[in-house]
């Protein structure tokens, strides 16, 4: 069983930065690990706890939410309004029985390929050694 | 946000590119079709080589029709290049153009899993079934269209600002060029001749300065800044900052009812100030006092006030008479225009090459970089156009070019990038050295000596046989006499194989270039991205290479990455034209992506007020209860708001609660388990 | 002395206690005066050589030098040397497994054949960097312990090579010690002892002896030293000083074999940094057992002022 | 591989000897290797010069070490490794503080130097100290003379090293008999007698 999982692991990204330097590393054709799904939002001041939430209660085995460099927002201050309630979803979820580290959130720029693949690959290592999600065997 | 098509079930269409062999080489094309014929509310699937092509476009058209389809996704590429694409297509079709879903499966798939085509497969397949829920979900919106200010505003005014403006202007659009020097021209005004022609630089550029001072359409406004930056392309507030010049030009004179007074650049106050300050037009190597201009050819001809160094003594004031133009006690003045689009050209400055401290750059007198020797040979500079070097005075004949340095540099002291012109530049230096100096000898020391552009590599020849040395090495050390100060050049000549040690008279280290101090704030102002090394991020590097993630603000010249004069002025003239279409066209559409409140939910507490960076929403009546309005035309669509509302009565359009939601289970619930 | 006794573990290296003892002598007793406590590290041995046990077989240089780590980590001390050679092996070895866990790992392996397990719980400083670290020392404080300042001198300094290079692998409690191409921290010791420093062509070149060259091709590392030579006679050093004891065998019986060998006659005295302050600090050349010397120091000291 | 000429006078075949550069002759693993052992990156080099200007060793000698380090990307294991001049390197790091690639040539030599050793090419000079330091701890041991002047300045005869305390050699010992070094360097000592 343990042989065959494979982490679950869901990324929110904004579309101006994280999702930018995403398609960067595409282009730059650097490689990294296929353990991760994104959805794209336009800021990441539009994650809804609700998302983080719904997302582990669904059995997400990890969770990344990732936007523009502070002062980089093309909103201004979203990523900081972001980034105060990822904060708070941290100790949240240690609340919950879950790891925190199962879930970041990193900044990664338009111009930062190599580092969105750095960051995918360090989440889904972190991710590996936690094993699978508390809530996952719940579920089961 | 609620209409009657929510209520029919979904019937989505799934179409899949090969893109060549970009995807279908490492994911199983076939598999994935079939796999996405299986997934709730797909109708339809299918698969193409290139799906934004004609053909692929015309399946998308006619299924809609045929199958009856209410929302597409295409798996292809990254929607940051054909979103627009298959929109459109999905217009075509009879469908909003808004019931279109993208999955990323190249640029974050194919490409960066090639050798994982199962997990590869695996990702695709997951992407398609999220892109489909959140399909199942769209509704049909309506872009929202703006009028366009008719203005432009050129943000630098070197050659590339001055061009990007006159192209403009000479479109038919009013145009502001803010230039935060006192004159414009930019850093080729302080070179002496240009390659590969060898015009001097003065000659062909006044004409387009002074162009640029009487052009109808054109306000020029230098020793100006940006101060901040509001609103959306068509309709940029911008405040911009007269920074106090403490001379009046004739205008403002006028307004202050100065009749026949102001600034007519006579120049006799500057014969009478007493404070001497280096002169940075020069590269410091000659003076100027605290009341100064650059040089007699700037534009406009007015002095400035340094009030940093000025002693306010008022002889000047004085001097000046009844012109009446000077006022020492002149303050900045805060102005603010309207633009529609807003074209950014703020150059560079050299890497401050004495960081590489083993070329002893402001340690050792003879070592200058390029832009003092471009002063030093010009007739207009400091000298008059006598090379001479800086320990003792004497005629140099044997001059060094040290090129690349600090370009193509890892060591994170200098610059990872080439520099880009330092070699044209550098061989124009011998030519000027090898003409100005009956008797000179020029070694350039050199890695690869770069002529691409278009008569570069016969420059290179014309050079090679006027007698100039080159000697393939990177220069590693340069050692100074310390009773003569001649300079000893030590690096391989990589051809023989064998190490050298050249005395020279003078050596000039073509520095590498750097993004200006400024540049890193102005991009902040106007929501620019930065590259990796600094300079500002284009669209795309090679289909959108004007424009920025802004809409509506464009980039030209140095500022976008390194670039000789021709390429400045070429970007320039495109950033113009991209710049003037929303102008001329007279509306733009916007993303409908706006907040909006949903009212039965809402219980006024305001909390999403403060969220907002623009201002959009304010609290306001509504059938006796306090909600939440939202001001459209201000809203951007970051979703800040809705990220937070604590009773979820916000709804983004198209990136609602339920859509990523519905994404997120599809994820974690929906796949094969 | 006011201000604390900051004490470490000091590492004397071969050629310093072996050769050179008054440099050995020199460095406790000046350091002392300067609130430096250097307390002797028992059973340590060669650095090793890093240019000639670092050609052999870099794993074997690390372990040895681990070894040296791991004695002064038993004390709980960090360690002080006065030489460049051994500032490459201590250092840098201790810097290297601090960052590589595999190479850590693999030196370990070995280690626990004689019951060691390097750590990484100290840090290695030189002697020379440490006096010019304000928070310890500082050129002032070097200053205020002259007693016979050295007027009337013009030195030379050499840096060496081990100290300070690379640079991009190095990390100074001082910035400034960490420049490479024109340092001048040295110069301003040195002027704390009253002396005047010379700058001359060339300065941060090897000394010649280096990377095992002294000792595989003894007339091409004389060869370099006499290039030194050459550029610290033409502005007219009256003695040089370094902060590395091979440097010092180098310069100075390099001075009598390049009289043998190429027939060209130098009078250039050599003192380690250590052994000036010393004769500042009021020391005897005796004291300082300045006989052992192959080029005599006596023109040096009959110009001291 | 070179062509061998066969020619009927050994001389004119090694006068006229194959010159070519074929892929052939490159050793696969020596680039991996030299990167491994130097822990640095040799294949990023663009053949500038630098590390050859800032040289103490060039301008007396034929050493190029910008040639090693194309020896290296080639994978020319027997050119580099026999030619003498790989020990002239005085491992003054000039050319590593100055490498505008982030390069470590003198890494390079030193990985360089190890795989030499492997083979058993080393200068007699480098094996004296392993046997100095086996039977002392000390590259460079005290002697009498200097055992007096230590005495004379206030010192104990033998310093605070194994020299005092002898104790601490077989610990050394074992240290260089794990990896066998001593032996090998007898060996190849009494090898070159």
């Amino acid at each position: 069983m343990t042989d065959e999982w494979e982490p679950q692991i869901l990324g929110i990204i904004c579309n101006w930065c994280s999702y930018a330097g995403a398609d960067l590393a595409g282009s730059a054709r650097t490689q990294y690990p296929p353990d991760i799904r994104t959805i794209r939002v336009m800021c990441t001041g539009r994650v809804d706890t609700l998302f983080i939430m719904k997302a582990f209660a669904n059995g997400a085995d990890g969770m990344l939410v990732s936007g523009c460099h502070f002062g980089d927002c093309h909103y201004l201050e979203g990523n900081y309004k972001a980034a105060k309630r990822m904060f708070l979803m941290k100790s949240v979820l240690k609340n919950m029985g879950i790891e925190d580290k199962r879930f970041r959130m990193t900044f990664v720029s338009a111009s930062e390929g190599a580092k969105w693949a750095k960051v995918v690959e360090d989440v889904v290592r972190t991710v590996t050694e936690l094993g699978p999600s508390p809530l996952k065997e719940l579920q089961q | 946000m609620v209409d009657e098509t929510k209520s029919q079930k979904p019937r989505v269409g799934v179409y899949i590119c090969h893109c060549g062999t970009n995807i279908a080489g490492s994911i199983d094309i076939q598999a994935l079709q079939e796999y996405a014929k299986t997934i709730p509310n797909v109708v339809h699937a299918d698969d193409y080589q290139y799906m934004c092509s004609t053909p692929g476009q015309k399946k998308i058209e006619d299924d809609i029709k045929e199958h009856d389809l209410t929302g597409i996704v295409v798996a292809a590429c990254s929607p940051r290049l054909h979103e627009p694409t298959f929109r459109t297509a999905t217009k075509e079709g009879g469908l909003n153009q808004f019931r279109f879903e993208m999955a990323n499966i190249r640029e974050q798939n194919s490409w960066v899993h090639m050798h994982d085509r199962e997990g590869a497969t695996d990702k695709a397949k997951d992407a398609i079934r999220m892109a489909v829920a959140k399909a199942s979900l769209l509704e049909d919106l309506v872009p929202k269209s703006v009028p366009v200010e008719h203005t432009a505003m050129v943000v630098g005014a070197g050659v590339g600002g001055i061009q990007a403006a006159l192209d403009l202007a000479s479109s038919g659009i009013k145009t502001y060029l803010i230039e935060k020097s006192p004159t414009i021209g930019g850093r080729m005004s302080q070179l002496d001749k240009t390659f590969p022609t060898l015009d001097c630089s003065q000659c062909i550029l006044t004409p387009k300065m002074v162009d640029v001072g009487r052009h109808p359409n054109i306000e020029l406004m230098t020793y100006t800044e940006v101060e901040s930056v509001e609103g959306y392309i068509g309709n940029f507030d911008i405040t911009l900052r007269k920074k106090a010049r403490g001379v009046l030009t004739p205008t403002e004179a006028e307004a202050r009812g100065i009749v026949g007074g102001g600034c007519n650049g006579c120049g006799d106050c500057e014969a009478v100030c007493p404070v001497i300050k280096p002169n940075p037009f020069e590269m410091g190597m000659a003076p100027r006092k605290a009341i100064y201009i650059y040089h007699p050819q700037v534009v406009p001809l007015i002095y400035t006030v340094d009030f940093d160094s000025c002693v306010k003594c008022g002889l000047c004031v004085d001097e000046c008479g009844d012109k009446k133009a000077i006022d020492l006690e002149q303050e900045d003045e805060f102005v603010t225009i309207k633009v529609g689009t807003a074209v950014l050209a703020v150059g560079y400055e050299l890497f401050p090459v004495e960081k590489k401290t083993e070329w002893g750059y402001k340690r050792y007198d003879n070592v200058i970089t390029s832009l003092e020797f471009e002063r030093l040979i010009c007739a207009s500079g400091p000298t008059g156009g006598k090379l001479i070097r800086p320990s003792d005075g004497e005629t140099p004949k044997k001059i060094g070019f040290v090129l690349c340095a600090g370009s193509r540099d890892n060591t994170g002291i200098g610059k990872p990038y080439c520099s880009r012109f330092c070699c044209m530049y550098s061989l124009k230096h011998a030519h000027q050295l090898h003409e100005k100096i009956p008797g000179s000898q020029s070694y350039l020391f050199y890695m690869d000596i770069r002529s691409f552009g278009k008569m570069y590599e016969e420059f290179y020849y014309r050079i090679q046989d006027e007698g100039a040395k080159f000697i393939r090495g990177r220069v590693a050390k340069i050692e100074e006499d310390p009773i003569n100060k001649n300079l000893y050049v030590m690096t391989e000549d990589t051809l023989l194989g064998q190490p050298v040690n050249i005395e020279l008279d003078m050596v000039v280290l073509a520095s590498a270039v750097q993004p200006t101090e400024e540049t890193d704030h102005v991009r902040h102002l106007f929501g620019v991205s930065q590259s990796q090394d600094g300079w500002l991020l284009e669209a795309h590097p090679k289909l959108n290479p004007c424009g920025t993630t802004t809409a509506g603000v464009f980039l030209a010249g140095v500022c976008q990455g390194p670039k000789d004069i021709p390429d400045t002025v070429a970007q320039a003239e495109g950033a113009a034209s991209a710049a003037s279409i929303p102008i001329h066209v007279g509306e733009v559409e916007l993303e409908p992506y706006f907040a909006m409140c949903i009212e039965e939910k809402c219980a006024g507490c305001g909390m999403c007020i403060d969220l907002c960076p623009y201002a959009a929403l304010a609290l306001g009546e509504k059938d006796g209860r306090t909600v939440m309005q939202v001001t459209e035309a201000k809203c951007k669509g970051c979703g800040t708001c809705g990220g937070f509302c604590p009773g979820g009565a916000i709804w983004m359009q198209h990136f609602a609660t339920p859509q990523i939601v519905a994404q997120i289970d599809a994820f974690l619930l929906g796949g094969e388990q | 002395m006011s201000g604390k006794t900051h004490q470490y573990a000091f590492f004397l290296g071969c050629i310093a206690p072996n050769r050179y003892p008054g440099i050995e002598s020199a460095a406790i007793k000046t350091s002392k005066n300067l609130g430096i406590d250097l307390v002797p590290l028992k059973g340590a041995s060669c650095c090793p050589a890093p240019g000639a046990f670092g050609s052999i077989d870099l794993k074997v240089w690390m372990t040895m030098a681990a070894r040296n780590l791991v004695l002064a980590e038993q004390m709980n001390m960090d360690i002080a040397l006065i030489c460049n050679g051994c500032y490459k092996s201590i250092w840098e070895v201790n810097h290297k497994l601090k960052h590589h866990d595999e190479l850590r790992d693999d030196v370990n392996e070995v280690l626990k054949e004689i019951d060691m397990e390097f750590k990484g719980t100290i840090d290695v400083r030189h002697l020379a960097e440490i006096y010019y670290d304000q928070a310890i020392c500082g050129p002032a404080k070097v200053a205020d312990s002259v007693t016979t300042p050295l007027k009337g001198v013009k030195v030379a300094i050499h840096y060496g090579c081990h100290l300070l290079k690379p640079r991009k692998d190095r990390e100074f409690a001082v910035p400034e010690v960490g420049e490479t191409e024109n340092p001048m921290w040295m110069e301003e010791l040195v002027a704390a002892l009253g002396a005047e420093p010379v700058q001359y062509r060339n300065k941060m070149q090897c000394c010649g002896a280096g990377g095992g060259v002294r000792g595989y091709d003894i007339a091409h590392a004389l060869d370099i030293t006499n290039e030194k030579l050459i550029n610290m006679n033409e502005v007219g050093a009256d003695a040089i000083t370094e902060v590395c004891p091979f440097c010092q065998l180098q310069f100075d019986r390099g001075q009598i074999e390049i009289k043998e060998k190429f027939g060209v006659e130098w009078t250039m005295p050599v003192l380690h940094f250590s052994e000036l302050l010393g004769l500042a600090q009021g020391m005897s050349p005796q004291d300082l057992a300045l006989d052992l010397h192959g080029i005599s120091c006596e023109p040096f000291l009959n110009k001291l002022q | 591989m070179a062509k061998a000429k066969g020619y009927s006078d050994e001389n004119l075949s090694v006068r006229l000897a194959d010159r070519y550069y074929r892929t052939d002759d490159a050793s696969p693993d020596f680039l991996k290797n030299v990167e491994k052992i130097g822990m640095t990156i040799p294949h990023m080099c663009y053949q500038c010069g630098t590390c050859t200007g800032s040289c103490p060793s060039a301008p007396r000698s034929s050493y190029r070490i910008r040639k090693f380090v194309r020896r290296a990307v080639l994978g020319l294991e027997n050119d580099s490794l026999t030619d003498p001049d790989l020990w002239l390197c005085t491992t003054c790091y000039s050319c590593t503080d100055r490498c505008p690639r982030d390069i470590a040539p003198t890494d390079v030599i030193m990985a360089m130097r190890n795989l030499a050793f492997k083979r058993e090419i080393v200068p007699r000079n480098f094996l004296n100290t392993v046997q100095f330091i086996y039977k002392t701890g000390h590259g460079v041991p005290n002697n009498d003379v200097n055992r007096a002047a230590r005495v004379r300045l206030g010192l104990e005869a033998e310093p605070e090293t194994t020299a005092k305390y002898p104790d601490f050699i077989p610990g050394i010992q074992k240290i260089l008999d794990h990896y066998g070094l001593k032996d090998k360097a007898d060996e190849i000592l009494a090898e070159g007698q």
